[in-house]
């Protein structure tokens, strides 16, 4: 399977090329020649089976890197093709024609993340959620906790107590470390 | 046969238009559109297909989910690693040990820690036990889909009994937690495996009485036989894995193929069928059955009775994982199963993303398997790919 | 499809005449692993919270319980359960550090208001409390944290037996990140600490390897980390929750190793102490022991000026005149004191204050701090108890750390069983091993073995040292024969105390036995010498019981401008003066801004 | 109430009104939320003024409780154990209806999506009064597992009133069947009173429902 890779490298322009298990290889490709790269692996490496499509969000890089997952049956091998696509203007070129399931991750990608892939059936559809009016949920900025908190009318519940916190209120209040702050 | 045989008049059929869609006016009467769900009566769960009909036809079909998501894959980025087993198996209901064997895994594996060769046991114990409790409720659940109630009942009490070993041994009935990162949370009790023979007898006599009741049923032949036929090319079009893509001649077993657990220490060979309609996607799980049956019994009986269950492991409340992503595939009773864990060095995951094999499976292929199905069939269709919605929005 | 497959279904009709599988009564038990509804001991709970850190549902939350106190290593907080977020995973069970959380195999629980389904377990009475089956925590090898310390690489017996020099040598940062990993941060240790350091802060910036961050946690609390963390009792070690069931964290080793990373030029820099606000109050510390450093350490934060009267030529006090060298190095105490001695305060040295100068100091200064500690050895007065060949402890600790040369002879006999007993016997055996090449020295004490006051890694390598250690005794008299001692007569002591907890040793005399020795130590404790204070101030201080000065919280004395604190106050314990450094320390601010 | 309060960006096309030409040829007008459903409310029900009547009535209500086949949650795999030979609920005339028509007890076994909230208060609706709710497992009661997902909801009271709640993650067959006990009890002592309270407080079921369901499309009231 190496060779395979270096071959793929002179012309497809791939990186970071991690050997995480025996039969797993994870590399980065460029936005630009990602689908080339899937269709040569399908047709010309036999890299026949498409696993799973995948979004990341890196929030702190400002970038989305999706993850094409291909799998080659016959050599048991399976290669994990990473994307940085821009965080702002999300959008990458569809995959679709090349295996049907591939609408469908785009779909949902598209709805949690907000990445669009212009061109694909059926993209701008709700798949999974229905009204939804927020920011794309999968989204690191998106605080599901507060919202739900917000949202569905939790129940009201004791408040919890740290025991260090518990037991310098009951064991030794007004200590040195408040003091000080209170002078600073 | 020839009395039923109606050739039907296909001139009022919808002609698909220029941007690639089908041209289907509802106020024309010539179509209906019908809703299947999301209350579902059957076996698989709340799922929605919106069906247009010419007759008793189906022109279209469009797959909605959505009626389960509960946001795992958001709920997981804000949990522990440890945390997270407990909420991550929750993500399929029929089967939920895949999901602890390949959550535990992928945060092993990315942590570096190997696991006792005990837990290793214990661990495909407890998954063909899912399988086959899975199995015993969608095989007879295929002659619910005709009206056969009968096996519907049988499964479910042969379930039942797995489900008594189940709480035996986890502690859980349908959850069962077992397989804590690191290991799995105890050793078999006592008896644990001549309770679990007699109930394999059990099993091994409701094999053989599906068999005369469903399988060699005319009635069921004729619903079953020749319906919905997928063609060998669309496998790997579609995606379709397991059982599905066996009965069409693939022999695609992660079991087989990637080893994993003690696999490669067992003795089986996955049954392969060259002709892909419900009969034989039905029947092909039936063979699982037994399959299962018999890989219970090689494991029990080749499994150590001591060691170690658990690996030492950093302290679970502050477990640290540096970056670093994997998938981690098993095969479950539908298919490859498999998880895709991103980490970034914190204490929590950054991204899982889970791979069900109904994702593929009872979207794409399914609303275009049932284009030309008869309505009457439809659940069928749906049981026969062994559709399971909560993989499908997780 | 033959007819064969038409009549075949109809064996299912065979089924008529098998019994039925129905369950005439459906209510069955749970399996004895099923995880039910919760149990807990709640004698045994101490409220660590490692049950709600782990719920990935918050579906426990603590609560202080009816009749539980708060009292040290148990928090008073009982976890509450909430059933409308439990998901029955069990690993509340798995992490409990006492093992005192379990799951009944109770599995029913119906009601129509869900406001009823949340209780304290063990606290709420509930059906399932007595029920013996159920999940409990998987044995053996099933830990959800590290059970066993990381041991810390020590010189061999052999090795350190003749030496003076440090024998502990120190985590590496593997080490020391593999023992931090093993805290669950409950903080229970927090309030047992006499100075209330933020041990599970500093143990956590070791995790993060953010050594900075430690020695800030460090010096919010204990100006001494170097020191404290060599020679501290460590009582956060005896309450730590991890040690319920596994050995306690090693806090102790963990402090040292933050102190030992940081090297003393960048203390500064780190604690962010470069420029301190200095105000015209002065104080003056009397002793340079822990106490009172800690006082000035933290007065000079408050911008207050400290000036410190040393009898001796070093600062220290008691940890340099009194504990040995291979346990607590100079120079480490050197670090300590010149951090402090950097921020303004000042030591001035040899200068013994009397009567006349304290009148002075009191005069001269807005207040006086004394910190004199407890350095007069206190005699068992048996007969030949006033031989000259009998010492006190205390005397000879501090003549070594001075350089000089002691009486080492073949044979010695110390009494005692603290830990400045165990100090002195592995002194004069280091010294024997120099001198002769063995080791010679019996320790005997009071009390029986399983009680002893010594910290128990002390008896352990003492006698790894080649010393004896035959606790249970009480002396009785020592034997001089021409002038020169023979031995000390013991006899076999029951009892310490008696029934109303007084000191009131009994004593079986039938039982005796003989230790030869040429020269006794005795190292039965400590008194304190307050000879220096003018004894018109003397009648107006009040002294409470056996002899010491009333404080109040904030060590002052009945005289406003006099505090007091450390050992004197105390008792003997470095952490303990510490902490009464940083006390006094708000409490002379508050004298002082109201004055 | 036939005016739905559509936002436009939810409407529902299937909803809106139109000219249609009908199988004979003619033209004509439909306006389906008028056309298709009642407007009318929900009516609190009186008991019958003859107490032994009554009597009769809730013993006969609590002796044929039919179930909606509608599984909202993991907790529906545990109904076909329930109904099949081993637990065998049928002979306490517990038995599953495939409509809502037919039905008077609805099993909210786990947690509610909010896609399918919608779907159950439809489904709720239009089930004929007396009706029963039991809800099943942590999530009904405040969140279970999901209490901090973005689609599920926390507290199923707040959408449709509560008859019985059972503890659980899930719940075991057993503990259903001694909830389904618990109901035959209330019912029999004339305390099955839910569907009433949801008629008497429906505008505040009505707001807190129409708070998360953002593309109410459809009629305020189906039955």
């Amino acid at each position: 399977m190496k060779q395979v890779l270096e071959k793929l490298s002179a012309s497809f322009e791939i990186e970071d090329i991690v050997y995480q298990r025996d039969d797993l290889t994870f590399l980065s490709a460029k936005k630009e020649n990602l689908i080339n790269l899937i269709t040569h692996l399908r047709d010309i490496e036999g890299f026949s089976h498409f696993v799973l499509l995948s979004c990341v969000d890196w929030i702190e890089d400002d970038k989305f890197q999706l993850t094409y997952f291909l799998n080659k049956p016959e050599e048991k091998y399976d290669l994990g093709i990473r994307c940085m696509i821009d965080r702002k203007e999300a959008s990458m070129d569809s995959a679709h024609h090349l295996w049907k399931q591939i609408a469908t991750y785009q779909r949902e990608i598209k709805e949690m993340f907000g990445v669009d892939f212009p061109g694909s059936p059926g993209v701008d559809e709700p798949f999974i959620l229905e009204g939804w009016d927020n920011i794309p949920p999968m989204r690191r900025d998106f605080d599901t906790k507060q919202y739900s908190a917000d949202t569905f009318f939790p129940r009201e519940r004791p408040k919890t107590n740290d025991p260090k916190e518990y037991m310098k209120e009951q064991m030794h209040p007004g200590e040195w470390g408040e003091y000080r702050k209170e002078k600073k | 046969m020839s009395l039923l045989n109606i050739e039907t008049d296909r001139s009022k059929y919808p002609v698909k238009g220029e941007d690639g869609k089908l041209q289907i006016d509802l106020d024309s009467h010539k179509y209906v559109k019908l809703w299947q769900g999301p209350n579902h009566p059957g076996v698989t769960g709340n799922m929605a297909l919106e069906l247009t009909l010419a007759g008793d036809e189906i022109v279209e079909s469009k797959t909605h989910v959505g009626y389960l998501h509960r946001g795992f894959e958001k709920l997981i980025e804000r949990r522990l690693f440890v945390q997270g087993l407990p909420t991550s198996i929750r993500m399929c209901v029929a089967e939920p040990d895949s999901n602890e064997y390949v959550y535990s895994t992928c945060v092993e594996q990315l942590s570096g820690i190997d696991i006792p060769e005990m837990a290793k046991w214990i661990r495909a114990l407890l998954l063909e036990m899912a399988r086959l409790q899975a199995l015993l409720r969608v095989v007879p659940g295929q002659g619910g889909t005709f009206a056969l109630g009968l096996g519907v009942q049988w499964g479910v009490y042969m379930r039942e009994l797995i489900l008594d070993r189940f709480e035996e041994l986890t502690g859980g009935r349908v959850y069962h937690m077992f397989m804590t990162p690191g290991g799995v949370r105890g050793l078999l009790p006592g008896g644990f495996k001549k309770r679990m023979e007699e109930n394999l007898k059990e099993i091994d006599q409701f094999v053989i009485n599906i068999d005369n009741l469903m399988y060699s049923n005319s009635v069921f032949k004729k619903r079953a036989i020749d319906v919905a036929v997928l063609d060998p090319s669309w496998i790997d079009k579609y995606g379709a894995v397991g059982p599905v893509a066996r009965s069409a001649g693939y022999n695609r077993d992660v079991r087989k193929d990637y080893p994993y657990l003690i696999y490669d220490q067992l003795d089986f060979e996955p049954k392969v069928m060259n002709h892909s309609d419900i009969y034989n996607r039905s029947r092909i799980r039936w063979y699982d059955i037994q399959t299962s049956v018999d890989l219970i019994r090689q494991i029990m009986a080749k499994m150590p009775e001591k060691g170690d269950i658990k690996a030492e492991t950093p302290n679970v409340l502050h477990w640290r994982i540096p970056k670093g992503e994997t998938y981690v595939r098993s095969e479950a009773s539908r298919g490859e199963y498999g998880l895709y864990m991103v980490t970034d060095g914190s204490d929590k995951p950054r991204r899982i993303n889970l791979r069900g094999p109904s994702y593929t499976q009872a979207v794409a292929l399914l609303q275009d398997l049932l284009v030309g199905a008869n309505i009457a069939d439809v659940a069928a269709i749906m049981v026969s790919l062994q559709t399971c919605p909560p993989e499908i929005e997780r | 499809m033959s007819l064969k497959d038409t009549l075949i279904p109809f064996k299912a009709w065979g089924n008529l005449v098998k019994k039925p599988v129905t369950l005439k009564d459906p209510m069955r038990e749970g399996a004895p692993r099923y995880r039910g509804f919760h149990k807990n001991d709640v004698d045994t709970c101490i409220g660590c919270g490692s049950c709600e850190a782990i719920c990935e549902n918050e579906a426990i939350v603590m609560v202080p319980a009816e009749g539980i106190e708060t009292k040290d290593g148990d928090s008073g907080l009982r976890p509450l359960v909430d059933y409308g977020r439990c998901c029955w995973c069990g690993l509340c069970v798995d992490v409990c550090t006492t093992g005192s959380l379990s799951l009944s195999n109770e599995h029913t629980w119906i009601c129509e208001d869900p406001e009823e389904l949340k209780y304290i377990p063990g606290i709420d009475k509930k059906p399932w409390d007595e029920k013996e089956e159920g999940w409990k925590k998987p044995v053996p090898n099933y830990h959800f944290y590290g059970q066993e310390r990381v041991s810390m690489e020590e010189m061999e017996a052999e090795e350190r037996g003749d030496s003076f020099i440090e024998f502990v040598k120190g985590y590496s940062k593997e080490q020391a990140q593999k023992e931090a990993d093993r805290c669950v941060e409950c903080g229970i240790c927090v309030a047992t600490c006499p100075a209330h350091m933020g041990i599970p802060e500093y143990i956590k910036a070791i995790r993060n390897d953010d050594i900075e961050e430690g020695m800030r946690v460090l010096y919010e609390t204990n100006p001494l980390p170097e020191i404290c963390g060599r020679i501290c009792t460590h009582k956060c070690e005896d309450v730590c929750s991890v040690g319920h069931e596994g050995d306690p964290l090693s806090i102790r080793w963990l402090k040292r190793y933050i102190a030992d990373q940081v090297p003393s030029d960048k203390y500064k820099e780190i604690l962010d102490t470069q420029k301190i606000y200095k105000g015209d109050k002065k104080i003056a510390l009397i002793g340079a022991g822990p106490a009172s450093l800690s006082a000035a350490y933290y007065l000079s934060l408050l911008g207050h000026n400290c000036t410190i009267f040393e009898k001796l030529d070093k600062a220290g006090g008691m940890m340099r005149y009194g504990i040995p060298e291979y346990r607590l190095p100079y120079d480490q105490i050197d670090k300590d004191v010149k951090y402090i001695e950097s921020l303004g305060t000042e030591i001035i040295y040899n200068t013994n204050v009397d009567a006349a100068k304290f009148m002075e100091l009191k005069e001269n200064y807005d207040v006086v701090y004394v910190g004199t500690g407890l350095h007069l050895g206190r005699s068992t007065a048996i007969p030949g108890s006033d031989h000259e060949h009998v010492f006190q402890s205390i005397d000879l600790l501090r003549e070594i750390t001075e350089g000089k040369e002691i009486m080492v002879p073949e044979k010695v006999v110390v009494i005692g069983g603290g830990n400045v007993a165990m100090d002195i016997t592995r002194s004069i055996a280091r010294l024997q091993k120099i001198k002769y090449g063995k080791v010679g020295v019996i320790t005997t004490s009071l009390e029986k073995e399983e009680v002893m006051p010594a910290d128990r890694e002390e008896v352990v390598e003492a006698r790894e040292e080649g010393s004896i250690i035959n606790p249970g005794w009480g002396p009785k008299s020592i034997e001089i024969e021409d002038g020169k001692i023979k031995g000390l007569h013991v006899v076999r002591c029951l009892s310490i105390f008696d029934e109303t907890g007084r000191f009131n040793p009994s004593l079986d005399e039938d039982d005796k036995n003989f230790f030869e020795a040429d020269m006794i130590v005795e190292s039965i404790g400590q008194g304190m010498d307050i000879s220096y204070l003018p004894e018109e101030l003397k009648e107006k201080i009040e002294f409470g019981p056996r002899g010491r000065i009333n404080v109040d919280d904030y060590f002052q004395t009945s005289l406003d401008w006099l505090f007091a604190g450390g050992d004197m106050i105390q008792g003997p314990d470095v952490i303990h003066g510490i902490a009464n450094g940083h006390k006094a320390a708000i409490g002379i601010d508050n004298f002082l801004n109201k004055k | 109430m036939s005016e739905t309060k559509n936002n436009n960006k939810f409407e529902n096309p299937h909803y809106a009104k139109r000219e249609v030409t009908g199988p004979d040829g003619k033209q004509f007008i439909v306006d389906p939320i008028k056309d298709y459903f009642s407007d009318e409310r929900p009516k609190v029900y009186e008991p019958n003024s003859i107490p032994v009547v009554e009597k009769f009535l809730n013993w006969a209500r609590a002796e044929s409780l039919w179930v909606l086949g509608f599984g909202t949650g993991c907790g529906s795999i545990e109904i076909p154990p329930l109904m099949t030979p081993r637990f065998d609920a049928f002979r306490f005339g517990i038995q599953s209806r495939p409509t809502p028509r037919q039905s008077n007890v609805f099993i909210i076994s786990g947690y509610l999506a909010v896609k399918t909230l919608k779907r159950v208060i439809r489904s709720y609706e239009q089930m004929p009064s007396p009706k029963y709710v039991l809800a099943l497992g942590s999530c009904t009661i405040n969140g279970g597992m999901y209490f901090d997902s973005y689609n599920t909801i926390n507290r199923l009271d707040h959408y449709i009133p509560v008859d019985v709640y059972v503890a659980g993650c899930m719940p075991r067959p057993e503990a259903l069947l001694a909830a389904f006990n618990r109901l035959k009890e209330l019912i029999k002592e004339g305390k099955g009173e839910k569907a009433n309270e949801y008629a008497a407080n429906f505008d505040w079921y009505k707001e807190n429902q129409k708070k998360i369901i953002k593309d109410w499309n459809m009629p305020d009231y189906n039955w």
